[in-house]
């Protein structure tokens, strides 16, 4: 099963990346894109027996390893086996 | 009256806040509070070290800036200047490793170029928990992540670090060491000074926006941990090298012209901080509307702008009429200047936002308003213990040859290479010593001359003996910059310790800064600035007292630099300085009996004097193959470093046995780690003229042996006691530390 | 003779490029900033090393929309000499100038060290004057020196003699053991398919004098002078 | 109007990083997560008059500055601002 992971730096939390990004952005002529945040998206292969298994141990191992909790939070994703076309049909969780 | 949860929350007394409301006649508003506290916290006040710090010696011929501005500067000739500084990030770095000190060394980067001088190198003096054990996974992430942090940030902005040093001791597994020193070269008439003078000069804020990071991490930085500190984790903020780095070019080409008055930079209680200082130095005052301070994040209060520790900003105050050129600087290098006010005359610091004033306070007050504590001290009850050295356990010693390997895999003495190889140690090519060879060295382009930097102090030695442990520390930096031909003129101090207002902890801190003011006057190398880090320790477990001294060298003659290195087999060995086979506090009775007992070496400032002056001379006279200095491990783990990274050199010497009781005899005369000592290799052709100039300046020579064959040899009056191959000492040595990250995620 | 020393922001090896040519090669050297449309009076154009604006999102993925790289490029097209020295190397791949990407170190891990480089092609205006087979003892200092292209890319610049340096061994064996970061094939540099430009991780201008540890970097720089001197200069009009 | 890209490495392309993630979770007894990779995640805000707009923009910037062709690809989503529940209604699009 798949399980999705976003981490992103904390709203409060300055993000120099994207700030650089939209400045090259806006330098390149693209200011119709107001800014940017840069974060984090893990790919994981799980063997879980269901959505919730996979999404409980995606959850584990974000906070365990994949997150900084000081200034990151994570989103999680799980493409539910049983749900039609994968990409619309999610479990969605959200930390931090 | 104002509630004592308020107070509380701002670090402050009732009685300081007394001071508040005498110091402005009235009560003061929030945002008048919030500078308030953190001008006055530990961080930025010095309230608990002042008086002891007036001890060290700050003056001396080549001394061209003391303590008192962003950094200190010695004259290196030529009409040059070098600028440096030591700071830690301690606090920040436990909370988020990376971040924290990746932010401690763009802060200390700003503080060498606030002065008008281009940073040219970094040192980093780390202390962490022990590796394995019940916290050992931690720590790793932590050494990890520090190490990661420090190369980030000094890689990408171009800035070689060029050395430091490593421990890891039980007592900093909850609060880890990370000092950042960093130094610069300016013409010395080009010192740029912290000052804002001419009234009606116009006050700019450059570099990142201000956002609600970082809000009271001076405070944070001047508070103890304990379960609550959780909550202080906003706390952290993220470095920005490459804006760092723009605002290092720039500010540098703004200082080729005269249009700048004075400029500091927003570190420590970020606009509160660098408004008032400036104001207090050019003995003038300031008004600034915070409508026109660049902001991040929308809805902010002039609290939380005023007391913002938002990294990579400056404040600049230039003269009036250059307005343009200034501008136009910055807009090269893509950086935006925000007028944001103008120089007074009335000695007030005065914020208003929009219309309204939300604060007017004295820069006197703000800046030498807060108390001075005298605290209670009161040498230590452990003391009585742990300075009893017990040879009974002694006896059962393993073999030498034993004993050395476990030392040579020893975490501190192990080759630090995992950790400097990550950093960018070659970068502006000037660096003579390549990192883990010495000293960090590093050649002023356009000049004969080179600088020589060490930092040092052990944290053991001054937990036994504050005193002597910050002799110590001062001793081994100087001796370390001699081993590379240099000469010591100047040094910075990072003063890390416990709460102290606790009597014990200040008992340490006074007895090591009597300590090292001592031992700068008896080498006269004068301190030219430095930092004070209280409060390292966790629900009442605090650190070992750990000064560590930065010291920087004059080599008149680059091409006289000299290296730990032997360079070549069938050079004599020379053993400068004598052993008095002193265990107390080594690495030895650590590693090898698992004791942290005794007094440490008894420091001989007078030999350590002449110690230094006959290496720097003898390297000049261009007598000296290679130099390395003996401190941990004794003159047995010296000699083996003495050929590692050699390409298999061996050697054979003979020491002379000290007398020592009984079973200690041997490994005190290998181990013991008395001060004032160095190895030198000589060509025997150049051995006399040593020999004769040690006699001349007074310190002990003795030819030991000869490099050559391949296996580290070593007896003790005439006595086999180490016999062993280089190849299996150098790998113990070279993948000791490595080990312990190896296949472990980063 | 003059050297063009690009300056993006960020860039921190700029310096050093220029010491090299000016004060130990003994040629000239001219800083040009990013913004500069034009590289007119320049024969050789250098690329420095660096973080160009911090090597946010993808090392050189930023610098590459520098106005410069235009000139740069209509430099390369006419033939000129073009040396990217690690982050310029990165932003020549960005730009397109040079097949590939770079991925992080396989140890995850910033390398500064010395490391062996093999000379494997002599036939570029930046190593006439080395000897095939040649090994230079060279420091190398990035994280993100990984060097990918797929195959086929790969098997056209073989087969066109287009890998001009390889990680190797003091013996000169191209070993695993002696791949500092994972590059495919060991590739430690390339050159166009006209050869005239050249992108590499390690850092020559870093060894150009013995002081430093090496000065085996010295023969590059050397040998475009000798290059130029040679054709006589193709100067950009 | 929110525009999310994930770049992520190419099957093609060995990802270092998600590989010492994939091995340190199994050092540390997670031995269910069978592969990791890791990529880049872009949240931008654009101003468009429509979704499609929006995809469009954020398509270009990608192409041109967030993703590299050599060795990543990239997915773009976008809140449908007239979708229920945002996160549930996308817009996908599939490139590389
Ligand atoms: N944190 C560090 N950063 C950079 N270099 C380091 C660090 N720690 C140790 N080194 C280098 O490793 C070598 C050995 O360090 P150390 O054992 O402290 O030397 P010494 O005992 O002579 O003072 C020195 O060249 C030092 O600069
Ligand atoms: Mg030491």
């Amino acid at each position: 099963m798949k399980a999705r992971v976003f981490v992103t730096l904390k709203p409060s939390v300055f993000d120099p990346q994207g700030q650089t990004i939209a400045d090259a952005l806006h330098s390149m002529g693209y200011t119709d894109v107001d800014s940017v945040r840069q974060g984090k998206y893990f790919e994981l292969d799980v063997s879980a027996a269901s959505a919730e298994q996979a999404r409980a141990l995606a959850a584990e191992v974000a906070d365990r390893l994949l997150a900084n909790p000081v200034i990151e939070s994570y989103r999680i994703e799980v493409e539910d086996p049983s749900g039609v076309g994968g990409r619309n049909h999610r479990d969605v969780s959200v930390s931090g | 009256m104002i509630g004592s949860s308020v107070l509380e929350r701002h670090g402050l007394t009732p009685d300081e806040y007394e001071r508040i409301v005498r110091a402005l006649g009235r009560a003061p508003s929030e945002t008048e509070l919030g500078m308030f506290s953190v001008m006055w916290s530990e961080h930025c006040s010095y309230k608990s070290s002042r008086i002891h710090l007036r001890r060290l010696p700050t003056r001396g011929p080549r001394v061209l800036q003391g303590p008192g501005e962003n950094a200190g500067a010695v004259d290196i000739g030529e009409g040059l200047a070098a600028v440096f500084k030591i700071e830690s990030h301690n606090h920040p770095s436990f909370i988020e490793p990376y971040q924290g000190a990746a932010t401690g060394v763009g802060g200390i980067i700003r503080d060498i170029f606030t002065m008008g001088a281009r940073p040219i190198a970094l040192m980093n003096a780390l202390r962490f928990g022990p590796l394995e054990g019940p916290d050992g996974a931690r720590t790793r992430r932590i050494v990890e992540g520090v190490v990661a942090g420090i190369a980030g940030y000094g890689n990408s902005i171009g800035i070689p670090t060029i050395g430091g040093e490593v421990a890891f001791e039980e007592p900093y597994a909850a609060n880890p060491l990370v000092n950042v020193l960093c130094l610069g070269i300016v013409r010395a008439e080009a010192l740029v000074r912290g000052r804002a003078s001419g009234t009606g000069n116009p006050v700019y804020y450059v570099g990142a926006k201000t956002g609600r990071d970082g809000i009271h991490g001076a405070t944070m930085a001047s508070a103890e941990f304990d379960e609550r500190s959780a909550e202080k984790r906003p706390a952290v903020q993220v470095g920005d090298p490459f804006m760092e780095k723009l605002l290092l070019e720039a500010c540098l080409e703004l200082m080729k012209t005269d249009a700048l008055v004075g400029v500091q930079d927003m570190g420590a209680a970020g606009l509160t901080c660098s408004t008032c200082e400036m104001g207090a130095r050019g003995g003038s005052g300031m008004e600034i509307d915070l409508t026109h301070v660049p902001q991040r994040e929308s809805g902010m209060t002039p609290y939380e702008i005023m007391l913002s520790e938002s990294q990579e900003r400056m404040l600049l105050v230039v003269k009036k009429g250059r307005e343009a050129e200034v501008e136009a600087i910055f807009d090269k290098w893509d950086l935006h200047a925000a007028r944001i006010g103008r120089v007074t005359d009335d000695g007030l610091l005065r914020v208003k936002a929009g219309g309204a004033v939300v604060a007017e306070i004295p820069n006197e007050a703000l800046v030498d308003g807060a108390p001075v504590y005298d605290r209670p001290a009161t040498r230590p009850a452990y003391l009585d213990t742990v300075t009893h050295l017990d040879e009974g356990v002694l006896a059962a010693a393993p073999v030498p040859d034993e004993a050395l390997l476990a030392l040579l895999a020893s975490p501190a003495v192990a080759s630090k290479r995992w950790v400097y190889r990550q950093y960018d140690h070659m970068v502006r090519t000037n660096s003579l010593v390549l990192a883990g060879m010495g000293a960090g060295v590093v050649r002023i382009k356009g000049t004969s001359r080179a600088l020589a930097l060490s930092t040092d102090g052990n944290g053991r030695y001054c937990y036994l003996d504050p005193r002597r442990g910050a002799m110590l520390a001062l001793s081994e930096a100087a001796r370390n910059v001699a081993c590379a031909g240099a000469l010591p003129i100047g040094a910075t101090n990072c003063l890390n310790f416990g709460n102290p207002e606790r009597a014990e902890i200040m008992w340490q801190l006074v007895e090591a800064v009597e300590g090292l003011a001592e031992a700068c006057r008896a080498l006269d190398v004068p301190i030219t600035g430095g930092n004070v880090s209280l409060y390292n320790e966790t629900d009442g477990k605090a650190i070992y007292p750990t000064p560590i001294v930065g010291v920087v060298g004059l080599i008149e003659d680059a091409r006289c630099v000299i290296g730990r290195v032997v360079r070549r087999r069938g050079d004599d060995i020379v053993l400068l300085g004598e052993g008095f086979g002193e265990l107390g506090g080594s690495e030895y009775l650590k590693t090898v009996h698992g004791l942290v007992q005794g007094r440490p070496p008894r420091p001989n400032l007078d030999r350590e004097r002449a110690l230094i002056a006959l290496l720097a001379r003898a390297a000049a006279g261009g007598i000296l193959q290679s130099a390395h200095d003996c401190s941990d491990g004794g003159v047995a783990v010296t000699l083996a470093e003495c050929v590692f990274d050699s390409g298999g050199i061996g050697l054979e010497v003979d020491v002379p046995g000290v007398p020592a009781p009984g079973p200690a005899a041997l490994a005190a005369t290998l181990f013991g780690e008395s001060a004032a000592r160095a190895v030198v290799s000589v060509r025997p052709a150049d051995r006399s003229a040593l020999m004769q100039m040690a006699a001349d300046f007074g310190v002990p020579a003795l030819a030991i042996g000869v490099t050559g064959g391949s296996r580290i040899r070593v007896a003790v009056a005439g006595e086999l006691a180490i016999d062993c191959p280089v190849a299996e000492a150098e790998l113990a040595w070279a993948s000791a530390l490595a080990r312990h990250f190896a296949g472990r995620a980063a | 003779m003059t050297f063009a020393v690009i300056v993006f922001p960020g860039s921190n090896c700029d310096h050093d490029a220029y010491h090299a040519v000016k004060h130990v090669l003994g040629e000239g050297a001219e800083f040009v900033w990013h913004k500069e449309t034009s590289l007119t009076g320049a024969d050789v154009v250098i690329l420095p090393g660096g973080f160009s604006h911090g090597d946010y999102l993808r090392t050189g993925a930023i610098a590459r929309f520098s106005p410069v790289m235009t000139a740069v490029a209509e430099f390369a097209r006419r033939g000129g000499p073009v040396l990217g020295i690690c982050n310029g190397f990165q932003i020549l791949l960005e730009a397109g100038l040079l097949p590939g990407a770079m991925l992080r170190n396989r140890d995850l891990k910033f390398h500064c060290e010395h490391v062996s480089v093999r000379v494997e092609q002599t036939d570029t205006p930046f190593t006439e004057r080395a000897s095939s087979g040649q090994v230079l003892r060279l420091p190398i200092a990035h994280g993100e020196g990984n060097y990918y292209a797929d195959a086929d890319v790969i098997r056209a610049l073989e087969a066109g003699r287009r890998v001009v340096f390889r990680y190797c061994d003091p013996d000169g064996q191209a070993t695993d053991a002696s791949n500092p970061n994972g590059s495919v094939n060991n590739i430690a540099g390339i050159c166009s398919e006209a050869r005239n430009v050249v992108g590499l991780m390690p850092h020559p201008e870093r060894a150009c004098e013995a002081a430093l540890g090496s000065d085996d970097g010295l023969v590059l720089f050397e040998s475009v002078v000798a290059a130029l001197a040679g054709q006589g200069a193709l100067r950009t009009a």
